[in-house]
C-alpha cells in the first residue's frame, strides 16, 4: 500500500489531506462559533436578549432561530450580496491582497498545534462500540496493520517557532490595509496595529522562553508530550504550573497580539471608526471580522497547548490512566484518542469563552497605557522570569 | 495604593502617584470586572437553561414596559376641531423649533376668514424625529401633542416614518374650537 | 522528478518574480511586496532543503520584523508612485548585458552541473535521501550548536559590523539635519 | 446751510437747521421708536410711539414733528419716556388680535421687535377685543386685516406723497377706523402698492404673491439690483432652498430711496417660462468646451465677418471682458441693441416721473461706456456680415436671420432657435456683476440663487480668451473690479 506519487507517500497524504481539511472546518466553525458568542455571550452577561430575530419559518408558525445563530447565516449572506463599496482613491492591488494577508496565518498557524496524541486506525476501529461501522474497520486492519499517525498536521522541528514566524506575516495584513484605503482612520489603525503588534510580539516571545528552557525544546508535539509527565509524583507538568507568571503575560501578549479587547486600539471604534478595515465592506470586511474571530480561538488554542497540557487528560497515558496512588485504569486506545479530543475542546472553548468574557468586561486601554503595559511591564516581567528560570534550569532543579 | 471611600464600599480611590505594582499590572482590576460579568453571565444562563427570561430587557416590539410614563413622549397626533379639521394654523413654530428639522409644513388660504391660515401639507419625518417635545411646547394653539405609546413606530421601510397630515389626525381627540386662547385639559 | 524539487523549483521562480517586482515596481510599497514575496519563497527553499531553523529564523527576522519596518516607514514618508519615476539610465544597457551574461554564465553552470549527473533530483528527494532528516541537518539542536561554536565569532562579528552601519547612518543623518537648520 | 447745536442725553450734536428731531438722534446713534414716521414720508405724528421730552416744555413732545432747534435738550432714555412708551404700546395693543403665529409680519413686525425691546408688559385688558375685518381685498395684489392695523396711515401716505394716486384712507372713527379705497376701487392699477406692504409697520397689509409662502426668518436676504428698468433699483431678493419668495426695495436715497415698482417684483418672483437651456451646436447638446472651441476657431477665422450684437443685460464685467475679446479680435461690427422694449399689452407703465424707466434694460448705459463706437443694430448693414454674435434677446429678427448665428442668451425667443449655436447664459439673479443705471451710478449686485445653467457669461468670455491664447483680464467679477 506504499503508493507513490512524485515522491509523496499516498497513505500520508490522505491522511494529513483529511486531517488539515478538518483542522481547517474546524476553525471555520470555531469563528462561527466564535461570532454567534460575541452577540449572544455578550448579552448574556450584559442581561440582555441578544441575537434572536433572524430565523427560518417552519410550518406551523413557527420559526428555527437556533438562539441567534441563524444570525451568522443572514449576515453572511447579506454580506455576500450586498454593495461591495471601495474607495474613490485607493491602492487596488494593496486593498485586495491586504485580506488574504489578514486571512491566510489566522488558519495556518495551527497546522503545527496537536489535537490529539497517536491514532492508530487499525487498533482503533477495533473497539466495541465502534465495531458498528462499515468497511472500515476491515479495511485497516487488513491493509493498514502498523500504521499510525499524529493528530497534527505538521510536526516540525521548529513547531513554536514557525507560530512567531505566521504571527509575524500577520501583521502585514492591518498595515496593507489601512494604507491602502487612502483614509486617516484606516492610516491610524494601520500604525497603531503595526506598533502593538511588534511591541507585543517581544514579550510573547520572552513569555514561551522559559517553557522552551524547561522542557528542552522547540518541538510543539515535544512540549505538549512533556507537560504530561509528573513533577514530585503528582503534578503534572503543565506550562501554567511550571511558568504561572509567563501564563499571564502570555495571556496579555497575546491578546494585544491578536488586536483584541481590551487592546483594540487599531479598531476603536469611537476613535478611528474601524481602524485598519474602515474602508472595507461586505465580504472583505466580513473576512477581516471572520479573521478576528479565528484569532480568538487560536489564542485560546495556544494557551491550552503551552500552558494547559494541549490535548493530554492529567494521569492519562496511552494505555489509561495511571492515578498517583497507584491506582490503574485500563482505556482501550479509541477512548483514549477520544478523551484526548474531548480535553483539548473543553480546553479551548473554555478559553475562548474566558477571552470573550474579558472583551465585554473590559475597557479599553489608552494608547499610551497599552505601550506602557507592554514595554515596561510586560517585557521586564517576562525577562526577569526567564532569568530565573534560566537560573532554576541550571542549577538543575525542576 | 488605593483608599476605600467612606460610605461607597464599592467604590476606591485611587491615587496614581502611588499606584502598587498590583494595579499597574491591572491583573486585580481585570479578575475583579470579569468576576461580575461572569456572575451575571451564569445567573442569566441559568434562567435561560430553565426557560425563564434573562435578560431585564424587553423584547421590543412585542413587549411593551409596563411601567411606561403616561409622561412619555411617543408619536405625535395632530388635535382637531370639531369638524375633524386640524387645529394647526401653519405657524411653522414646531418646523422653526425642531433640531431635527423633520417638520414639513405647507401652508394654504382657509375657506374661514377667522381661521385665516391651514396646513395643507403637514408631514412628519419620524425617522429624523428625536422626540424632545419641543413642537409640542411651542405651539401657540395646542395643535401637536405626543402619545405615550411608541410601539406603531416600527417598522421595514423609511418611508412609512413619514407622517402625513391624514395619519397624525387618525387619531380623534376633539376640543372646542377656541384657537387663540390655550386649551382646556378636560375637554 | 519528485515533488520536493517540483516545489523546489517553483518557489525558486517566484522568488525571481519577487525580485522583478522589487526592481520593476514603480511605487516603493509594491517593490517592498516584491521583496516580501522573495523572502517568502527563499523561506519555502530552505524549508525544502530540510532546513527548517533557516527557514523560519528567515520568515520571523526578514519577513516578520525588517520588512514591516520597511513598509512601516514606506507607508509614513507617504510616497506617490511619481516622486520615483526616473527614465532609464544611460548605463540600463550596459547593466542589462551585465545581468544577460551573467545569466547565461548560471544557467550554462548549473547545466554542466546537472549534465553529469543522471540523479540529481532524485539526490534532492526527501525519501531518497534520509540522511537529510531535521534531527540530523536542519533542526534548531544543530544550528543552535553551529551558531553558538563554530560560527560564533563570525556571528557577532556580523552583528558588530550592523552596528557600525547603525552608527553611520546615525551619523549621515544628524549631518543632513544640522545642515537643514542652518537653512 | 445753517447748522444747530442741540443736546440729547447730555450729547452734544449738531445737525442742519431744519432736521426732524427723530432724524436728528438717529444719525447720532440714538435710535427713537417709531410706527407712523418714515424717513422718506411726510410725518403725522399720529402714533406717540417718538414722544421724547424736552427741558423748558411742558409736555412730551412727539420727536417725528419737531425740527431741531439751537439749544435744546433733549431726554429719550429717562423713565418717563420709557413710561410713555409702554403706555403707547399698550395702548395700540388693546385692540391687536396677537395672531402672530398666522401673521406673515412675525419676525420682521415693528410692533413685535418694539413691544419686546420697550415694554414686555402683560396684557391688563379683560375685555373682548374689537372684530373687524379679517380678510379684506384691496384688488388682487394686497390684502387687508383691519384688525392688525394700527392706523399709523403710512399706507395712505404712500399712495398720496409716492404712488400719487390718492387710493387709500382711513374711515370712521376711533376705534372703528379702518383703511379703506374708494368704493369699488382696487389697489391693481397703482404701480407701486406693494410699497404699502413693506412700509406697513405691523402685518396688516400683506401681498398676496407671499402671503402664507414662508415665514420670514427663514428668507435669505441678498442685496442685488433691479434688472426691471434702467432705473436700478436696489432690491433685497429673498430666497429659500434656491426660490425667490419675495423681492423688497433697499434704501437708497440716490436712486430709489424706499420705494421700487410692482413690475419691479414681479420681473423676479414669477420666473419667465423661456428661460433658455444648454449647450448646443445645430441644436444638438454638445459638451461645453467643445463649444467654446469650435467657437473661438469661428471667431478667428471669420473676424471681419463677423457682427458682435451687444445685450444690454450684460453686466459691467461681462462687458469689460467682451471689450477685451473684440479689441484682441480686431472685430469691428459691434452693436447695442435693447434686449427689451416696452409693451402696452402686459399693462406695464412706460415711463412716469417717479421710478418707471422707458429704457427697459438695466445697463444700457454700462453698454455705451464700454463701447463707445457701437452702434444701433438697427443702423446694421447687413451686406457686410456673415456671422454675428447675438448676446441677450430681444435682437431684430429681420437684422440677423441671414447670418449664421452664435446666440448667448439666458431666454429663447426667435433668433435663438435660428441659431447654429447656443450657449444658454444666466439672468441678473443668479450671478455676481454689477449694473449702470441711466443716471451713470454704478451698483454691484450679488448672486440670489443658483441657476440651472452650468456656465454663465463670464466664465463663457474667460474660457473664450483662454482658448484664443489671451490672459483675461480677471476670472471673477471681484478680480475684473480690482483690475479697473
Amino acid at each position: 500500500m506504499e503508493a507513490n506519487f512524485l515522491g509523496i507517500n499516498m497513505v500520508n497524504f490522505w491522511t494529513y489531506f483529511i486531517l488539515a481539511g478538518g483542522i481547517f472546518v474546524f476553525m471555520f466553525m470555531m469563528g462561527a462559533v466564535m461570532s454567534w458568542s460575541e452577540r449572544k455571550q455578550s448579552a448574556v452577561l450584559q442581561d440582555r436578549i441578544g441575537a434572536n430575530r433572524a430565523s427560518i419559518p417552519l410550518p406551523f408558525g413557527k420559526k428555527f432561530a437556533m438562539w441567534g445563530f441563524i444570525n451568522n447565516l443572514a449576515d453572511a449572506i447579506k454580506c455576500l450580496i450586498k454593495e461591495d463599496f471601495k474607495p474613490k482613491v485607493y491602492d487596488k492591488l494593496m486593498y485586495n491582497l491586504a485580506i488574504f494577508f489578514a486571512f491566510i496565518p489566522a488558519v495556518l498557524a495551527v497546522a503545527v498545534i496537536p489535537f490529539a496524541g497517536i491514532v492508530k486506525p487499525a487498533e482503533f476501529f477495533n473497539v466495541s462500540y465502534l465495531k458498528w461501522i462499515p468497511y472500515l474497520p476491515e479495511y485497516f486492519a487488513k491493509n493498514l496493520p502498523d500504521y499510525s499517525f499524529k493528530v497534527q498536521v505538521a510536526d516540525l522541528n521548529v513547531g513554536l517557532l514557525f507560530i512567531f514566524a505566521i504571527g509575524g506575516i500577520s501583521v502585514f495584513g492591518a498595515i496593507l490595509a489601512g494604507w491602502s484605503s487612502n483614509n486617516k482612520f484606516s492610516m491610524m489603525g494601520a500604525l497603531r496595529a503595526a506598533s502593538q503588534m511588534i511591541s507585543y510580539e517581544v514579550s510573547m516571545g520572552l513569555s514561551l522562553l522559559g517553557l522552551i528552557f524547561i522542557f528542552q525544546t522547540v518541538n510543539v508535539w515535544d512540549i505538549v508530550q512533556a507537560q504530561n509527565e509528573l513533577a514530585w509524583g503528582w503534578l503534572p507538568k503543565w506550562g501554567v504550573f511550571m511558568q504561572p507568571l509567563a501564563m499571564f503575560i502570555f495571556l496579555a501578549a497575546a491578546v494585544a497580539e491578536n488586536k483584541r479587547m481590551p487592546f483594540d486600539l487599531p479598531e476603536a471604534e469611537s476613535e478611528i471608526i474601524s481602524g485598519y478595515f474602515t474602508e472595507y465592506s461586505g465580504f472583505k470586511m466580513l473576512l477581516f471580522m471572520f479573521a478576528e474571530f479565528i484569532e480568538i480561538v487560536f489564542v485560546a488554542i495556544m494557551l491550552t497547548t503551552f500552558f494547559f497540557g494541549g490535548y493530554t487528560v492529567p494521569y492519562m497515558a496511552a494505555d489509561g490512566f495511571y492515578f498517583p496512588w497507584g491506582t490503574y485504569v485500563h482505556l482501550s486506545h479509541a477512548t483514549v484518542v477520544i478523551l484526548q479530543l474531548i480535553s483539548f475542546h473543553v480546553k479551548v472553548f473554555f478559553f475562548a469563552w474566558l477571552l470573550q468574557q474579558a472583551r465585554w468586561s473590559l475597557p479599553r486601554f489608552r494608547y499610551d497605557q497599552l505601550m506602557q503595559l507592554g514595554w515596561r511591564i510586560l517585557l521586564p516581567l517576562a525577562i526577569a522570569n526567564l532569568i530565573i528560570t534560566v537560573i532554576i534550569v541550571a542549577l538543575g532543579g525542576l | 495604593m488605593a483608599y476605600q471611600i467612606p460610605n461607597f464600599p464599592d467604590m476606591e480611590y485611587v491615587d496614581r502617584k502611588k499606584r502598587g505594582l498590583t494595579i499597574q499590572v491591572y491583573y486585580r482590576e481585570i479578575f475583579r470586572g470579569v468576576w461580575i460579568t461572569t456572575k451575571h453571565f451564569f445567573r442569566n444562563l441559568w434562567k435561560w437553561l430553565t426557560f425563564r427570561k434573562g435578560g431585564v430587557v424587553i423584547l421590543y416590539p412585542e413587549e411593551t414596559r409596563a411601567d411606561m410614563s403616561p409622561n412619555n413622549r411617543g408619536r405625535h397626533i395632530l388635535v382637531q376641531r370639531s369638524n375633524g379639521q386640524p387645529r394647526c394654523v401653519a405657524c411653522k413654530m414646531c418646523a422653526t423649533i425642531c433640531p431635527a428639522q423633520c417638520i414639513t409644513i405647507e401652508a394654504e388660504e382657509s375657506e374661514d376668514p377667522k381661521i385665516q391660515k391651514r396646513p395643507q401639507v403637514f408631514e412628519i419625518d419620524l425617522s429624523h424625529c428625536i422626540f424632545c417635545g419641543f413642537c409640542v411646547e411651542a405651539c401657540p394653539v395646542d395643535a401637536i401633542r405626543m402619545l405615550p405609546e411608541t410601539s406603531e413606530l416600527v417598522g421595514y421601510d423609511r418611508f412609512r416614518m413619514v407622517y402625513d397630515k391624514e395619519k397624525l389626525l387618525s387619531w380623534h381627540p376633539t376640543v372646542s374650537d377656541d384657537v387663540v386662547h390655550g386649551y382646556n385639559p378636560n375637554a | 522528478m519528485d515533488f520536493n524539487v517540483l516545489m523546489y523549483i517553483l518557489s525558486g521562480l517566484v522568488a525571481i518574480a519577487g525580485g522583478l517586482i522589487l526592481i520593476i515596481a514603480k511605487h516603493p510599497i509594491r517593490g517592498a511586496m516584491g521583496l516580501l514575496i522573495a523572502m517568502l519563497a527563499l523561506a519555502a527553499m530552505y524549508a525544502i532543503l530540510q532546513a527548517h531553523s533557516i527557514a523560519v529564523f528567515q520568515i520571523i527576522i526578514y519577513a516578520g520584523a525588517i520588512m514591516v519596518l520597511i513598509i512601516y516607514f514606506i507607508m509614513l514618508l507617504d510616497i506617490k508612485s511619481d516622486d520615483y519615476r526616473r527614465p532609464f539610465s544611460k548605463f540600463f544597457w550596459l547593466g542589462g548585458a551585465f545581468i544577460l551574461l551573467l545569466t547565461i554564465f548560471f544557467v550554462l553552470k548549473l547545466y554542466f552541473a546537472i549534465a553529469g549527473q543522471p540523479d540529481v533530483f532524485k539526490a534532492m528527494s526527501l525519501s531518497a535521501n534520509p540522511a537529510s532528516s531535521p534531527d540530523t541537518f536542519g533542526g534548531i539542536e544543530l544550528f543552535s550548536k553551529g551558531l553558538m561554536s563554530r560560527y560564533l565569532f563570525a556571528f557577532e562579528f556580523v552583528s558588530t559590523l550592523l552596528f557600525a552601519a547603525i552608527v553611520a547612518v546615525i551619523s549621515i543623518v544628524q549631518l543632513d539635519w544640522k545642515g537643514r537648520k542652518n537653512e | 446751510m445753517k447748522e444747530v447745536t442741540l443736546t440729547v442725553d447730555g450729547k452734544k450734536i449738531t445737525v442742519p437747521a431744519g432736521t426732524l428731531l427723530i432724524d436728528a438722534c438717529e444719525q447720532n446713534g440714538i435710535y427713537i421708536p417709531r410706527f407712523c414716521y418714515h424717513k422718506h414720508l411726510f410725518p403725522s405724528g399720529n402714533c406717540r410711539m417718538c414722544l421724547v421730552t424736552i427741558e423748558k416744555n411742558p409736555k412730551p413732545q412727539p420727536s417725528c414733528m419737531t425740527p431741531v432747534a439751537d439749544g435744546m435738550v433733549v431726554h429719550t432714555n429717562t423713565p418717563e419716556v420709557a413710561e410713555i412708551r409702554k403706555a403707547v404700546l399698550e395702548f395700540i395693543l388693546i385692540n391687536h388680535p396677537l395672531d402672530c403665529p398666522i401673521c406673515d409680519k412675525a419676525g420682521e413686525c415693528m410692533l413685535q421687535d418694539q413691544y419686546m425691546e420697550f415694554s414686555g408688559d402683560k396684557s391688563r385688558f379683560n375685555e373682548t377685543k374689537v372684530a373687524k375685518e379679517k380678510l379684506y381685498h384691496f384688488g388682487e395684489k394686497i390684502v387687508y386685516d383691519a384688525e392688525r392695523c394700527i392706523l399709523c396711515s403710512r399706507c395712505v401716505r404712500i399712495t398720496r406723497e409716492v404712488s400719487k394716486t390718492n387710493k387709500l384712507g382711513i374711515l370712521e372713527r376711533g376705534d372703528r377706523s379702518y383703511v379703506a379705497l374708494a368704493h369699488g376701487d382696487t389697489l391693481d392699477d397703482d404701480p407701486y402698492a406693494y410699497c404699502v406692504t413693506d412700509n406697513c409697520p405691523v402685518g396688516a397689509l400683506t401681498p398676496t404673491y407671499f402671503r402664507f409662502k414662508e415665514r420670514v426668518w427663514y428668507l435669505h436676504k441678498t442685496p442685488s439690483v433691479c434688472a426691471g428698468c434702467s432705473r436700478g433699483c436696489n432690491i433685497w431678493i429673498e430666497t429659500k432652498d434656491n426660490v425667490i419668495y419675495r423681492v423688497r426695495p433697499r434704501e437708497n436715497d440716490a436712486v430709489n430711496k424706499s420705494w421700487m415698482c410692482d413690475f419691479g417684483r414681479e420681473y423676479y418672483i414669477y420666473p419667465p417660462k423661456n428661460r433658455a437651456a444648454g449647450v448646443k451646436i445645430n441644436h444638438r447638446a454638445v459638451d461645453y468646451g467643445k463649444f467654446v472651441s469650435e467657437v473661438a476657431s469661428l471667431l478667428k477665422e471669420h473676424t471681419k465677418e463677423t457682427a458682435f450684437v451687444l445685450s444690454a443685460y450684460a453686466t459691467n464685467e461681462e462687458l469689460t471682458l467682451a471689450k477685451q475679446l473684440t479689441e484682441h479680435l480686431g472685430i469691428k461690427g459691434i452693436f447695442h441693441k435693447k434686449d427689451r422694449v416696452w409693451q402696452e399689452s402686459t399693462g406695464e407703465i412706460r415711463e412716469d416721473d417717479i421710478l418707471i424707466k422707458e429704457d427697459k434694460t438695466p445697463n444700457m448705459a454700462g453698454v455705451k461706456n464700454a463701447f463707445p463706437d457701437a452702434k444701433d443694430i438697427n443702423d446694421m448693414v447687413i451686406s457686410d456680415f456673415k456671422y454675428a454674435v447675438v448676446w441677450g434677446p430681444g435682437a431684430p429678427l429681420d437684422k440677423v436671420s441671414g447670418l449664421e448665428l452664435i446666440v448667448i442668451s439666458a431666454m429663447v425667443d426667435q433668433v435663438w432657435d435660428k441659431a447654429k449655436y447656443n450657449l444658454a447664459g444666466r439672468i441678473s439673479a443668479e450671478k455676481h456683476g454689477s449694473f449702470t443705471n441711466f443716471e451713470g451710478i454704478t451698483q454691484d449686485f450679488r448672486r440670489a440663487i443658483k441657476g440651472e445653467n452650468n456656465y454663465d457669461e463670464l466664465t463663457f468670455f474667460v474660457d473664450l480668451l483662454k482658448e484664443l491664447g489671451v490672459k483675461p483680464i480677471g476670472r471673477t467679477v471681484q478680480e475684473i473690479q480690482n483690475a479697473k
